[in-house]
């Protein structure tokens, strides 16, 4: 894995190049490298496999995280590339030319997220939100439970209790834990 | 009092006064050229009438009032009268198409034409050998002065080429005169030939160099390529009168001198001939420039009637009448060709489309196009057909195949041409503005006088039976202006009137195809309606078709049986070339129709033989011992007719790319014609085999096969007329193989099959085409759904389809129910089964047909597609309206078949009790079927309605989609590659077998005629090496004890 | 032949049993097909109620003129399949309307119906229906090649296409049924039969998974029930008509009905042992052993 | 399948005009449907006996209540003794048996489904997701009551509920069927526009015409 | 003397036509078609020679002696004539195309000018 971080390093500019396990090492690159990064993991370093393609909201930073994840079926190993997108101007290059699965999880992205992938393929069609009209459901704006009592005429009656409190309640009624 | 010295005189006299007049070509030089040639037309028109009205005998005149050899002779007698009148007749027309050259050139260029033709006239009339010589040079160096017309390199070499060669002949020529002279002392024929024979004969050097020079002069093949490119080259104006007079001139010298050279020397003479005739047309199909073809032509004709004079088999009589009306219809009708090459200025076959829209330009080309090929009722038909007659007599069936396939190729490249004219790519074509001048169409009306000057005596039925229809034809030629429906209501009334008229003399089988052709041509006429404007060409070959088809029925004789037979290949061709793109598919269908009747024809020539020269149809029972062969031989005509498979190629592209209301007839009523013959021969010849195969069996196997075949091909098309034309082709297999059982029940159901076809190929063709003329497609698949815009339309393909299959209680059941019974009758188990299997793939295409077309979804392209045009419906109703009587009455339609045909089997016929048939094994009763059905039909129907009459009307994307909704219309409709999995299981059997076979016969024919093309390189030096090499070849040909 | 308006009464009587004969042997059918898979299985009366639900379904929704007529053309060629049958051998009136033709009527006719279906379904515009048809089409003609042969056999054998008279020739004792006199006709024959009954191994056409149910996928309540009206009768008259033709027909209905039920069987037997065939590989196979037991059936007459 | 197919579109037929598509209304029916009266009351009597002994289901399975459908026809509970069938096809179904939770995407074709059922049809829903959204309850894609939008006549609760408990609820509902209350069909057209209304509420790009025939 | 002649226009014929065959150049193709014209010529003329025998002109004398014993066959030498006259025009002809071909093409050689289309 080491000779992986080592190329990574000196080929493209990034940080945070860490080993999480022996097969498994993440880092976090620069936008602009991220497609020649992946090419070359895939065509020099034998990550063959796009494992997916993920997000994070880190609304606090004002940033998108995207992860594509891969992986190396002949030594067994994985890596995870990371970049960072504005979340005000979130347009990411899209790499369904180097594997065309990309695609949906570009257009899941995209749906789920705002995050614009420019030409990947049907990237603007409904992917499982059929005709959602609000902001993207997974940013961490949106508030998901007021939505849904808004919209989805939730039964009366219904109780919620703070899982801690009431499991304790109801396994130790006397109050004595352990 | 005249004297043919005028006819050398007068050219000449001409020539001195115009050149007396300077080198301005004028009013005045025109109208002395002529009056000269003028002049020697009237003067042989002159003679031709006092030789036929005998005032005159045929006489010799000498000049200088002495004798031969001291003086010129020349002969005049009917022959050279005759002769003499067409070639001036035809200088006498080259003279309007070169006017302009005239102008431009000056009166020298004239001059030289008229010396042409001088020395032509005298080529004809001398009878001295030297003075031929002198004739030969003039001709040859005034033709090489009238190659210099147009202004190119390319005539230049040609013309120098032609001069070498030409020097070469001369030099065979003179030394040839020179030899016979030493050995008999004379120069002119008639004393030449007073000496004894075996004087001259015996291995004469002159013999053999006169026989080269006659020949050359012909051009045989393959020593003839300065001639062709002199063709090629020269102004088609030139080329008109060099192959229209002079290749007249050249035969005519051959025939006079013939006797000189020996009887040895005509087995050669047949041989180079007939080579000549074959290759030059091999070599013509590879050519694309119009001027050279022409010239293979010429030179081919040339060969054949070559071949003709050295056939001692003809008599007399015979070699007269074939060699005068081949010639006569060459000169007129190359002459016209060349002319309109002229006129039209095109020299690429290619171009020629640019004459579409001149009809008069086409009707030209068709008419010399179809008289040089032999059609009736040209006398090249009559010639063609003596010959081969005269022929069959003896053992010579390789000239007779040599002759015949000859003329396949010769159609072959012809009618391409004829094709492209019609229908070819426009694109490259600069349109004509020109109607052609009136001279064009003189050839033609001689020719047509032609046909009643020659045809007189030996062919009486033109003038006692033919001459209604063909004046029907002709009223439609001449009333082509006339608007589509006013000629479409002739048409019917004609037809009906034909029906009327014949109706009493009709029986039997007769009687039958005659209510197909005749009542069939005019119900389906019904639909011409719906056409406006002129519809320029429809008629006259309807009519040409209608009235050929009706002649077979009427036809006493093998000949004229064969006239009509013609007449109808060739209306059919119009009709099927009038389709957009249908140019490959009538050249196909013509080559196969004109092969089957070249087959046809040489069987009826060995059946006149057999009978010594009678030529009525009841000799059909008396074949002689080649019976057999005479037996396959018009089978195979027929069979070609009939689309029998390997023949059957031509059908499906025949049939499906004619306009929509062509299709049904040339399917449902033409193909009839094929039928009819086979009806004719079986029961003419009756059982038959060869060696120890009983021809029959053959014949029913190769139904079956035929069956099968057409009927899978067509599940797989994707094109609904394809589709349709490829279960012609499958029902044909059922009649054939009916016929070929050779009993009461077999031929009944042949019968059966035979109207069966008829009137559902004529609904759904009918059907289909109004279906096409509405939504401008044939795919299939980018049809469905229609049967909510086209209502009418359904119920026809419906009841058509119905039928077809062969499902009770609509009449196809007749055919299958009395198919089993003959198959059980007659043994024929296995084929039998076959032909059933076939019967039950009918179902997959019909369901193909009627589901991709009408049912499914409607395309967005479809949505306001209104219903066929009326008139292609008012038959389709009435068409439905028989079916449905004959299924629910069939007793009245089979009955009087039945009857009839114990008078051929007297065994085993139907037993009919009322609306019941017995057979020896089951019994049939279509009245109570229909009535059964019906009833029950009726009681589910409105069981269903009561119960269901509240249901809500939905739309087409109302369809349960898995919780989706349809998008688009095509994307729902299944209906591409229907049969996949019938494909994947037999699809081996539709292997398209035959298609390959024809495909690489022709492609080797071309690549054949390719490599032979190399030797004409343009050199004039080759072309002497060829001369020589021809020469030697000659030589040792005739030495080597042929 | 003459007609009596007894005949009708006859004939509707005769339609009425074989309609319930039809529904009961089918019920117990599926019952034995039930029990060999170790479960209860539906009632045996459960066909007459799915029948009278559907009759009784109050909506309907209709695709166009055809969409009637189709379910028509296919009870109507069931039951004029049935008519046209002699249906017990030596009984004046139970020979309904058999006058009307012979063997080769009967064979044909079977096709009325199917073609009728044909175009109803294809005018739902489902393209799953006319899959299903393209292969139940495609598979039929294939099925039909050894039957062909049987039948020109049987007719060679007898001298006759006519049903009564080929029932007659197999009377006097079981030795004489067709089944031993000409065995190899009788198993082309029955293998024949499998391809036309849509039951596995040869019923791709239907595919529920794949094709929802093929052609009547669009069909419902009403329509459906006549379906399943022309489901009960039409392979009763299709197995009548070999049992006429090649186990020595019968001469009363128990007996009728006995043999009906136990070739019936023939293809449930086969259903259960085997899987599904595609249709181009049942059509290869029926065109190699059925049809050569056929040719060999006609070689040894 | 997007949302463009339906829009209005210009095509030039065959003879060269130029006209315009309109595919709501050209390929659907757009007529609204209506209440079927029953039958007279002793027929409907037997006609309702037969239908609670004939019921054949659809079964739409979104979620892990359709791994607990298939055992129905095992060995071991045979739901065809009681005269229940599986068909593939929403035209010849009776039942509609939803299987779980609904996202909106499957509740629009869940109801497509359940318009080209013919009348009477009845719906079963499996499993707390479709009473009260079950643990998806505050999810922003899945619905909490499926009664809103379709008329359901059982509920069978549960997460999931077992083979024996769907039984329970057929035998439930044979009940209610063989005492006239199964008019779900009616009582769905009777509220359309109430039913509508809650469908096109969360069925933002409603692209149908309002009943799918 | 008539074989010696005969032989010599039969080679002349040869000489000529394989002139005509192999050379390259028009003229002297044109020149081997005279040399076999010449050839014929010669031939035709020792055909018509009679051994012993004065030329064909008649006068008293000769119609006395009977001309049929005295005078050469006269017929021959009127063809060679007429011969001569013929392929004088026909070689005069061939000029004439040669000199159109070489105003034409610019050349006088038979391969360039095939080549040339």
């Amino acid at each position: 894995m080491d000779y992986v971080i080592q190329e990574l390093k000196t080929l493209f500019s990034g940080q945070n190049f860490e080993k999480k396990r022996g097969d498994l090492l993440f880092a976090t690159l620069d936008t602009g490298v991220l497609v020649q990064a992946l090419k070359h993991l895939r065509d020099m370093l034998g990550f063959r496999h796009l494992v997916l393609i993920t997000a994070v909201d880190w609304i606090e930073e004002d940033l998108f995280q995207i992860t594509y994840l891969l992986r190396n079926y002949t030594q067994k190993t994985d890596v995870g590339i990371r970049v960072f997108v504005p979340r005000s101007n979130p347009i990411m290059e899209s790499i369904h030319t180097l594997w065309e699965t990309a695609a949906t999880y570009q257009r899941e992205l995209h749906e789920m997220f705002g995050i614009d992938f420019p030409g990947s393929p049907r990237v603007n069609k409904p992917f499982i939100l059929e005709g959602w009209q609000e902001i993207p459901p997974y940013r961490r704006d949106f508030d998901t439970k007021k939505y849904a009592e808004e919209t989805y005429f939730p039964r009366p009656g219904r109780k919620t209790h703070d899982p801690e409190t009431y499991m304790k309640q109801k396994l130790y009624p006397d109050g004595t834990e352990s | 009092m005249t004297q043919p010295i005028l006819f050398i005189a007068l050219p000449l006299l001409a020539t001195f006064f115009t050149g007396l007049t300077g080198k301005r070509y004028g009013k005045f030089q025109s109208a002395v050229m002529n009056l000269a040639l003028a002049g020697t037309v009237l003067i042989s028109a002159y003679y031709v009438s006092a030789f036929v009205s005998g005032t005159r005998q045929p006489y010799t005149a000498s000049t200088a009032g002495s004798l031969p050899p001291f003086s010129i002779a020349f002969r005049m007698a009917l022959p050279e009268a005759l002769t003499l009148l067409l070639i001036n007749g035809l200088g006498l027309l080259g003279l309007s198409a070169l006017k302009t050259t005239f102008r431009q050139k000056g009166t020298l260029s004239a001059v030289t034409y008229l010396l042409y033709f001088m020395a032509l006239n005298g080529i004809v009339l001398t009878r001295d050998l030297f003075n031929y010589f002198v004739f030969i040079e003039i001709s040859s160096v005034a033709l090489a002065g009238m190659v210099l017309f147009k202004e190119s390199g390319r005539c230049l070499k040609a013309g120098f080429s032609w001069m070498m060669a030409t020097g070469v002949i001369s030099i065979f020529l003179i030394l040839s005169a020179i030899l016979i002279y030493v050995r008999t002392g004379a120069l002119d024929i008639d004393n030449i030939l007073l000496t004894d024979p075996l004087v001259l004969y015996s291995g004469s050097a002159g013999a053999f160099f006169l026989f080269l020079a006659l020949i050359f002069e012909l051009k045989p093949f393959p020593a003839n390529g300065w001639a062709l490119d002199v063709y090629e080259n020269a102004s088609p104006a030139v080329s008109a009168v060099f192959s229209g007079a002079g290749i007249t001139a050249g035969l005519f010298a051959l025939y006079k001198f013939l006797p000189i050279v020996g009887d040895r020397w005509l087995f050669p003479l047949i041989i180079i001939g007939l080579v000549t005739f074959l290759f030059s047309n091999i070599l013509a199909l590879k050519q694309h420039i119009v001027n050279r073809m022409l010239g293979y032509s010429s030179v081919g004709q040339a060969g054949l009637i070559a071949a003709v004079f050295g056939m001692g088999v003809l008599s007399k009589e015979d070699m007269f009448f074939i060699a005068a009306s081949l010639m006569a219809v060459h000169a007129l009708a190359k002459g016209g060709l060349f002319w309109l090459s002229h006129h039209t200025g095109y020299t690429s076959v290619y171009e020629w489309a640019g004459i579409r829209h001149k009809p008069l330009f086409i009707f030209l080309l068709g008419f010399y196009i179809f008289a040089l090929l032999g059609f009736p009722p040209f006398p090249s038909f009559f010639a063609k057909w003596s010959l081969i007659s005269a022929l069959a007599a003896g053992p010579y069936g390789w000239m007779m195949a040599a002759i015949l396939l000859g003329s396949l190729l010769e159609a072959a490249w012809m009618i391409r041409w004829f094709g492209f004219a019609v229908k070819g790519n426009e694109q490259t074509a600069n349109e004509i503005q020109k109607t052609p001048p009136v001279y064009t169409l003189v050839p033609a009306l001689l020719l047509l006088g032609l046909i009643l000057l020659l045809n007189r005596s030996r062919f009486a039925f033109i003038l006692t039976n033919a001459w209604i229809p063909l004046l029907f034809i002709t009223g439609f030629f001449l009333l082509d202006f006339l608007p589509a429906r006013v000629k479409n209501t002739f048409m019917i009334g004609g037809l009906g009137l034909y029906f009327y008229f014949l109706y009493p003399t009709l029986t039997e089988f007769r009687l039958i195809f005659a209510i197909i052709f005749l009542l069939g041509g005019m119900i389906l006429l019904l639909a011409g309606y719906h056409y406006k404007g002129r519809r320029i060409g429809f008629y006259p070959s309807s009519a040409l078709m209608y009235s050929g088809l009706v002649g077979l029925l009427t036809a006493g004789t093998t000949v004229e049986f064969f006239f009509w037979w013609e007449l109808m290949t060739l209306g059919s061709y119009f009709l099927i070339l009038r389709g957009k793109k249908s140019l490959p598919h009538a050249l196909s269908y013509f080559l196969f129709s004109m092969g089957g009747a070249y087959t046809m024809l040489s069987g009826f020539g060995l059946l006149a033989a057999a009978n010594q020269g009678s030529l009525a149809l009841e000799t059909l029972s008396s074949g002689g011992p080649f019976q057999a062969v005479i037996f396959i031989l018009l089978a195979l005509g027929f069979l070609t007719k009939t689309a029998t498979v390997p023949l059957h190629i031509w059908l499906p592209g025949a049939h499906s790319e004619a306009e929509s209301d062509v299709s049904p007839v040339v399917s449902a009523v033409l193909l009839k014609a094929g039928v009819f013959g086979l009806i004719l021969l079986m029961a003419g010849m009756g059982p038959q085999s060869l060696g120890r195969v009983n021809l029959y069996t053959a014949l029913g196997w190769l139904g079956a096969i035929t069956a099968l075949i057409g009927n899978l091909s067509a599940i797989f098309e994707e094109d609904a007329k394809r589709l349709l034309a490829y279960s012609s082709i499958g029902q044909l297999g059922y009649v054939l193989f009916a016929l070929a059982m050779m009993n009461h029940l077999g031929w009944l159901t042949a019968t059966v099959f035979a109207l069966n076809h008829f009137l559902i190929k004529a609904l759904l063709f009918l059907a289909i085409g109004g279906v096409v003329m509405r939504v401008k497609t044939r795919n299939m698949y980018e049809m469905g759904g229609l049967i909510k815009k086209m209502p009418l339309s359904f119920i026809s393909v419906m009841i058509g389809i119905i039928a077809l299959s062969g499902v009770p209680p609509l009449t196809g059941f007749a055919g299958k129910w009395l198919s089993y019974n003959a198959t059980v009758l007659s043994g024929w188990y296995f084929q039998g089964v076959i032909i059933n299997f076939a019967g039950l793939v009918t179902f997959l295409y019909c369901f193909r047909l009627i589901f991709t077309i009408f049912l499914g979804q409607l395309k967005d392209q479809h949505r306001q597609v209104k219903e066929a045009p009326f008139w292609m419906m008012v038959p389709q109703i009435i068409l439905m309206g028989v079916i449905l009587f004959i299924s629910t009455v069939p007793n009245v339609a089979l009955k009087p078949v039945g009857t009839f045909l114990t008078r051929y089997f007297p065994e085993h016929a139907l037993v009919w009790d009322g609306p019941m048939a017995r057979s020896l094994y089951g019994y049939w009763n279509g009245y109570m079927i229909m009535l059964v059905t019906g009833v029950v039909f009726a009681a589910v129907f409105f069981w269903l309605f009561f119960i269901n009459r509240k249901a809500v009307k939905i739309k087409q994307f109302n369809i349960v989609f898995a919780g989706e909704r349809p998008s688009r219309p095509e994307l729902t409709h299944f209906a591409y590659n229907f049969f996949a999995p019938y494909q994947k299981a037999l699809g081996f059997l539709v292997a398209p077998v035959s298609t390959d076979f024809w495909n690489r016969l022709s492609e080797g024919t071309h690549a054949i005629a390719g490599f032979i093309a190399r030797l004409f390189s343009g050199n004039g030096q080759s072309y002497v090496i060829h001369q020589i090499l021809f020469a030697v070849l000659v030589f040792f040909l005739v030495l080597g004890g042929i | 032949m003459t007609f009596h308006w007894m005949q009708l009464v006859y004939a509707l009587v005769s339609l009425f049993i074989v309609l319930n004969v039809g529904l009961i042997i089918q019920g117990i059918v599926r019952k034995i097909g039930a029990r060999l898979g170790r479960r209860h299985g539906i009632r045996w009366y459960q066909l007459y109620l799915d029948l009278f639900k559907n009759y009784a379904m109050r909506s309907a929704v209709s695709h166009g003129i055809m969409f009637y007529l189709g379910p028509v053309f296919r009870l109507s060629g069931g039951i004029g399949l049935f008519l046209f049958m002699p249906v017990i051998y030596g009984s004046v009136w139970f020979q309904n309307f058999s006058g009307s033709g012979d063997l080769i009527l009967l064979t044909y006719f079977i096709f009325f119906g199917t073609l009728g279906m044909a175009l109803g379904a294809g005018e739902s515009g489902h393209p799953y229906s006319a899959i299903g048809i393209t292969r139940g089409l495609s598979q039929t003609t294939a099925a039909e090649i050894p039957l062909i042969l049987a039948i020109i056999a049987i007719a060679v054998q007898y001298q006759t296409l006519s049903v009564t008279d080929i029932v007659a020739a197999q009377q006097g004792g079981i030795l004489n049924w067709t089944l031993f006199t000409n065995p190899l006709a009788t198993i082309a024959a029955l293998l024949g039969f499998l391809g036309s009954m849509m039951r596995s191994p040869f019923d791709v056409v239907m595919a529920p998974q794949e094709i929802p149910v093929g052609p009547p996928t669009e069909f419902h309540s009403n329509f459906l029930a006549v379906l399943q009206t022309n489901r009960a009768i039409f392979p009763m008259a299709k197995t009548i008509l070999y049992v006429n033709l090649f186990f020595g027909g019968a001469t009363n209905w128990p007996v009728l009905i006995i043999k009906v039920f136990l070739l019936y069987m023939w293809p449930v037997f086969i259903g259960v042992a085997f899987p599904r065939f595609r249709v181009d590989q049942s059509i290869r196979w029926f065109l190699r052993i059925p049809t050569l037991i056929g040719i060999l059936a006609i070689l040894f007459i | 399948m997007s949302n463009d197919d339906l829009k209005k579109r210009r095509v030039i037929g065959p003879d060269g005009i130029e006209f315009e598509v309109n595919p709501m209304e050209d390929y659907f029916c757009t007529e609204r449907p209506h209440p079927e009266s029953p039958a007279n009351r002793i027929l409907e009597k037997f006609f309702n006996w037969a239908r609670s002994e004939s019921v054949w289901i659809l079964g739409y399975g979104t979620g892990c209540g359709a791994i607990e459908m298939r055992p129905l026809m095992t060995p071991r509970f045979d739901a065809y003794r009681f005269g229940i069938q599986w068909r593939p096809t929403p035209r010849q179904a009776n039942l509609l048996m939803v299987s779980g939770y609904l996202s909106v995407k499957t509740l629009k074709r869940v109801i497509r489904s359940y318009e080209q059922m013919q009348n009477p049809k009845f719906v079963m829903a499996l499993g707390s997701c479709t009473i009260n959204g079950g643990m998806y309850w505050d999810s922003y894609n899945t619905i909490n009551r499926l009664d809103h939008y379709l008329p359901v006549d059982v509920y069978v609760a549960g997460c999931m509920p077992r083979p024996e408990s769907i039984l329970a609820g057929l035998e439930e509902l044979k009940k209610r069927i063989r005492a006239g209350k199964g008019e779900g069909a009616n009582a769905y057209i009777e509220n359309l526009d109430w039913y509508k209304a809650n469908q096109k509420k969360i069925i933002k790009d409603w692209d149908m015409p309002d009943y799918n025939w | 003397m008539i074989t010696i002649t005969l032989t010599t226009g039969s080679l002349l014929i040869l000489l000529g036509l394989y002139a005509l065959l192999t050379r390259d150049n028009l003229l002297r193709i044109i020149i081997g078609f005279s040399l076999a014209n010449t050839g014929v010529h010669l031939i035709i003329v020792s055909f018509g020679y009679l051994k012993n025998r004065t030329a064909p002109i008649l006068n008293d004398t000769m119609i006395a002696a009977g001309p049929e014993t005295q005078i050469v066959d006269p017929l021959p030498q009127a063809l060679v004539l007429t011969a001569i006259v013929i392929g004088f025009a026909i070689t005069a002809f061939l000029l004439v195309f040669a000199l159109r071909l070489y105003h034409t093409y610019g050349t006088l050689s038979l391969s360039k000018l095939v080549e040339k289309s």
